[in-house]
């Protein structure tokens, strides 16, 4: 069977499978009881599964992350909701220095099955603080396992997968995306695998590597410039798809990373990085890294101005064909 | 043995009640007829001016925006408490205190159209930009009261916190940090009821907010938060003694709208509590007073809120001229270093807009 | 109109007098002998695995190590009232703790030798690993007491902060949180009058740190820490009790000796403080009362101590055999992602020590 | 005047300076006072310039932070020393979300002079969460100066001209080398160019990059191998000094980047990133970066296995050399 659904609904049913699944699972955060969050994610939850297991919390991350920690470490399966991805800089210290280190600490005899929910990145004009990339972050934490995907299919996927697993995952949840589209997704479980990447466009010419909120761009001009390109969409960022990458910038020659993060310290580094240890002699032209300017991310009247859009990134294109 | 080493109390203040009517013991009569006045210029300008926010972001003429609707005469008494030499600290609902301090309207206005520029906010305004996560205020407040304190010239720093911001770590830090410096701080807690749908009761078992101050060691009291002339005299009370240190303030008001234009309050709580405290706008509250005063008509009335229409479509003429300049944007650091000026000439030299 | 809306008041027990005399009113007298025998055993081996550490750390075969001198009565104290149902989230300095709950005494010692394995807890211990951000242990205990709660099988989890970690955010938050979702939990403020340098007076103005309760609206007691009795009976009647919610204990110690192995309290405090509260060693009282009832004499004191000695030069022993295993290091997920196999790989695969 | 210093006196020394000159500073956080800090960078500053300038805080560094930036609003010049670098995550909000962006949010009506000390890295078998290495989540925040001195020489030069800048510094002091060697630096103020690298030896055959701990490591494989090596200190991690870095590779062909930070997402990313858009055609090796494992900072018994040593220095330069 199968649904029509934007990525909010199809995170709403994939929490909905989760929730029926498995009654160790516990939804917790702001707003996420009786409003059903603010972008209604967690919608009907509450009244589905009990206070008990959808909890309006009190305004604090940290707690909330916190929380969550004792609640895995005590068997349960949590499912915090940060509000937006930038609230989540309240609870860095739990995240980095207790759910990204638990089980290193104990040598496995504790470990966090747990999903930290966050919208993620901007594109709908927010105010401040409300639109910001944070998978750098969390990245460098080392412990923590970054998903984000790009569609509604892919997020209620990865959400099911990351379910599965018993460690701490930060699920990247594209703001600009939550309802830019619906497609058709089936109504039953299914995964999307952790740790691989998706190639969107198979190609020959150039290897465009992206995730969350750029991959509807990238594809709108690969499309457009009719370009050969294999356009790669990580949906994991840790761990990060390496092979994939590889593989494809051996046979193309030439790579493209688009991000909506900041340029320095972006993801995209990290990428680049790889390709210039394990294969540089394959490249035919430098590596070009389409991102936001290193500036803290603007008051959504200049938003526009900052985040990568269609025309930089056929323009970082054009660049990358002709060097 | 077991003894009591420590004993404490909350006191609620209400001078002005529902109906307009004073408490002559409590009435600070040092309020002017001229200064009840401003107080109700203030009020309905807020009023107004969450109005207009509302209709251009409606329009798509602003952004998402948090109105001030039914918590003016918390905002309004005690920004009318403070002097001049006075510093205020706000989260991102106090709007008027802006105004009553010198910040234009159509400048400020700016930062609701998403601009940065809104919050070039000149020196002898005493007051700071707004501030998005709920609750970090509060240690610049303390680091604002702190040199102040250095100053010694009797300064005091006013700053509001959400009632969910309460359960933020910053809240209890900074309030425990004032108490130890024995900074000249007043913190008052707009109690609107709410953090977007979470009602107050889900936010804390504590009876009152006030009580919060207990943990840090500090002086606290709770007021009527819909009565302007009650948190004038609290905050005015609090700054003749602020000697004793530093003061919690928990206003109990009501966010007569929703949380941001973004929210709908209708998942989360009924027409009838709604309805239940419209009746005590504080607006209505002070006119009645006024009326009764001899202060005020409905012809007076009728001018003031033509005067707001007129001066906030003036301000947005104006902030409608406003040309975004995106290469401000890179104004990071004191200086533009090479890297980051590479980068800016690479995005604007390629023709991008700027 | 002013009226009081809120009153509370903190209590301070003592059970067993610095003599060792007793309050008969307050005793508990569910003690057995052998529970009270079982609790200066407790006592003495945490004194002495102290010495042992600070002995080993001196010769280079431990790492700094945060000694619990003078505090024994709150720690054994408090975790005698435990059932084995229940749970204990600690910080860095309850060592004794872990033995009390079944955590071999060679296996913790590893992780004051620098090894994760140290902190293999195995389940039935009911405990978890040390915590280092000071604080930040109280939202976990919050989640594990809310699953308990759930669970709805009486079970309470106990936590121990310092009195320097009740200023930060954590604290505050998770005391919170346990007050609205009224969770299981009991916090005990180990109060050594130091964080590291800094004395408590430096730390908040308020007079009490129980009160610290009051901004989260749950109940709380003062006890005197160095009292072995008053802690077990004050956490033992908060189990009792603890349908009407968590409790906040606060328990006045003193930190006999130095933070850590690297601290020298000669910057910061006096000889003659530190002679005071000799004084009132909780080990020494308790001895006294011991002694009083006819339970212990000079003989028994002398074969437990040899007692523990031998334990712990056993101890010792099998740490010294254990034999790191870098590669363990890479256990950082439940299953070794391509990349970091590869990282790992070429590690060890270059010859590299593992 | 000359002085013989150890990293610890050479910070505590131009503190003083600071001190003296500028009765804006002012110095607060946990044991900094009586205690002169757990590392005695503070010494006798509290005794000479009073406890109203020497603050010795409550134990919460968000609001360490958080008041630093309000003294800084009013004119002061606030030194938050945070005890080690792992515990600034406590304050990640107040350094992310406001010390980094108060000057754009403000379009410069406000800005932030301050300087956030912290002891950074391991080597000296510390107890868990206190050998931590933050570089790239500050680096990340765009907004924030970072600079990490490895002499005592340059310890107090960049602190003093941090002190001149009207901007938030991130201030990491390596604990590996707070005392490890003394040498001869002037009693008088100095300083040492922020933004600019160290060429610490000239080479032609090689370019290595590298900063704090592991600049006294690197010196000495370069020494002993007696290859001809660029050795570049950064000493500002932002702004990054990449034409330094680039002139460097353009003549050398070979690059290899060393850091105790961790190799996934560390600063080297962004170095081999912007050699990989900028220099890719001087290349004549893949770049070799020598870091840390992609994993969290180990307990002390396990340090020696996971920083990079000599040996692996030495490793990754043959490597590099051969390939
Ligand atoms: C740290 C943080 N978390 C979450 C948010 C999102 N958010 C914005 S306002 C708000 C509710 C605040 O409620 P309250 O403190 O009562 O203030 P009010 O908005 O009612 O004035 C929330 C959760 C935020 N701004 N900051
Ligand atoms: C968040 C954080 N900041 C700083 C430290 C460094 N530190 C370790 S123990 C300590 C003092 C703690 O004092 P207190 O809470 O009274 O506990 P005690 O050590 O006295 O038992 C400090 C500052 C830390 N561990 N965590
Ligand atoms: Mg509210
Ligand atoms: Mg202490």
């Amino acid at each position: 069977m199968g649904m029509k659904a934007n990525m909010v609904e199809a995170l709403n049913n994939a929490l909905n499978i989760i929730m029926d699944r498995d009654e160790r699972a516990v939804i917790l955060g702001e707003d996420v009881g009786t409003e059903g969050g603010v972008f209604r994610v967690t919608t009907g939850l509450k009244q589905k599964y009990g206070e008990h297991r959808v909890i309006d919390t009190p305004l604090a991350e940290s707690t909330i992350i916190g929380m969550s920690i004792g609640l895995a470490l005590m068997g349960l399966h949590p499912f915090p909701e940060i509000q937006f991805a930038g609230f989540s800089y309240v609870s860095f210290n739990q995240l980095v220095s207790h759910a990204a280190r638990y089980r290193s600490r104990s040598r496995s005899s504790f470990f966090l099955p747990m999903v930290v929910r966050m919208p993620s990145g901007g594109g709908v004009k927010a105010l401040e603080i409300h639109s910001e990339n944070p998978e750098t972050y969390y990245a460098y934490s080392q412990g923590l396992i970054i998903l984000e995907p790009s569609t509604p299919y892919d997020a209620k996927g990865l959400l099911i997968s990351a379910s599965r697993l018993n460690d701490p995952v930060i699920f990247l949840e594209p703001l600009k995306l939550y309802r830019l589209f619906r497609e058709e997704i089936p109504e039953e479980p299914y995964e999307v695998p952790i740790g691989r990447a998706n190639i969107l466009r198979k190609g020959n010419e150039v290897t465009i590597v992206t995730y969350g909120p750029t991959v509807p761009d990238v594809l709108k001009v690969v499309d457009k410039k009719k370009v050969d390109a294999e356009v790669i969409d990580l949906r994991s960022i840790v761990p990060l798809d390496e092979k994939t990458i590889l593989d494809s910038v051996k046979k193309t020659g030439r790579v493209m990373i688009v991000h909506q993060a900041p340029l320095s310290f972006g993801v995209g580094a990290e990428i680049a990085a790889r390709i210039s240890e394990k294969a540089i002699y394959s490249l035919e032209a430098p590596i070009v890294r389409i991102a936001s300017p290193s500036i803290p991310y603007p008051f959504p009247g200049y938003e526009d101005y900052y985040i990568p859009d269609e025309r930089r990134i056929e323009k970082g294109l054009d660049k990358l064909m002709s060097a | 043995m077991i003894e009591k080493i420590f004993q404490t109390e909350i006191m609620y203040q209400q001078v002005l009640d529902e109906n307009g009517n004073i408490d002559e013991k409590l009435y600070p009569h040092d309020l002017s007829d001229d200064k009840l006045l401003k107080m109700y210029y203030y009020m309905t300008l807020s009023r107004a001016f969450d109005n207009k926010l509302i209709s251009l972001q409606r329009q798509g003429r602003a952004v998402t925006y948090a109105p001030a609707m039914g918590e003016e005469a918390v905002q309004v008494g005690a920004a009318s408490a403070l002097r001049d030499k006075d510093y205020f600290v706000p989260n991102y609902r106090q709007h008027v205190i802006y105004f009553m301090r010198g910040l234009p309207i159509e400048k400020y206005m700016l930062s609701w159209r998403g601009f940065e520029e809104g919050l070039e906010i000149p020196p002898e305004v005493h007051g700071f930009p707004v501030v998005v996560p709920v609750g970090s205020q509060i240690p610049h407040a303390v680091g604002v009261a702190y040199a102040l304190k250095l100053r010694n010239d009797g300064q005091v720093v006013l700053t509001f916190v959400g009632d969910g911001a309460t359960s933020e770590g910053d809240f209890y830090e900074g309030m425990n940090f004032a108490g130890v410096l024995k900074v000249p701080l007043i913190t008052i807690i707009e109690n609107n009821q709410y953090a977007i749908s979470t009602p107050r009761s889900k936010q804390t078992a504590a009876k009152t907010l006030a009580q919060k101050a207990v943990a840090a060691g500090i002086r606290a009291i709770q007021v009527d938060g819909n009565d302007v002339i009650g948190v004038y005299k609290a905050v005015k009370d609090a700054i003749d003694t602020i000697g004793e240190g530093p003061m919690l303030i928990e206003a109990i008001t009501y966010r007569m709208a929703f949380h941001t234009t973004s929210d709908n309050p209708a998942l989360y709580r009924t027409k009838e509590e709604e309805k239940e405290w419209k009746r005590r706008d504080p607006i209505d509250r002070m006119r009645k007073f006024l009326e009764k005063k001899g202060l005020w008509d409905s012809e007076k009335e009728k001018e003031l809120w033509e005067k707001h229409q007129e001066a906030l479509n003036k301000a947005v003429e104006t902030a409608d001229k406003f040309v975004p300049d995106p290469k401000s944007m890179f104004n990071v650091f004191s200086f533009l270093p090479e890297t980051l000026k590479e980068e800016m000439e690479e995005y604007f030299g390629d023709g991008n807009e700027g």
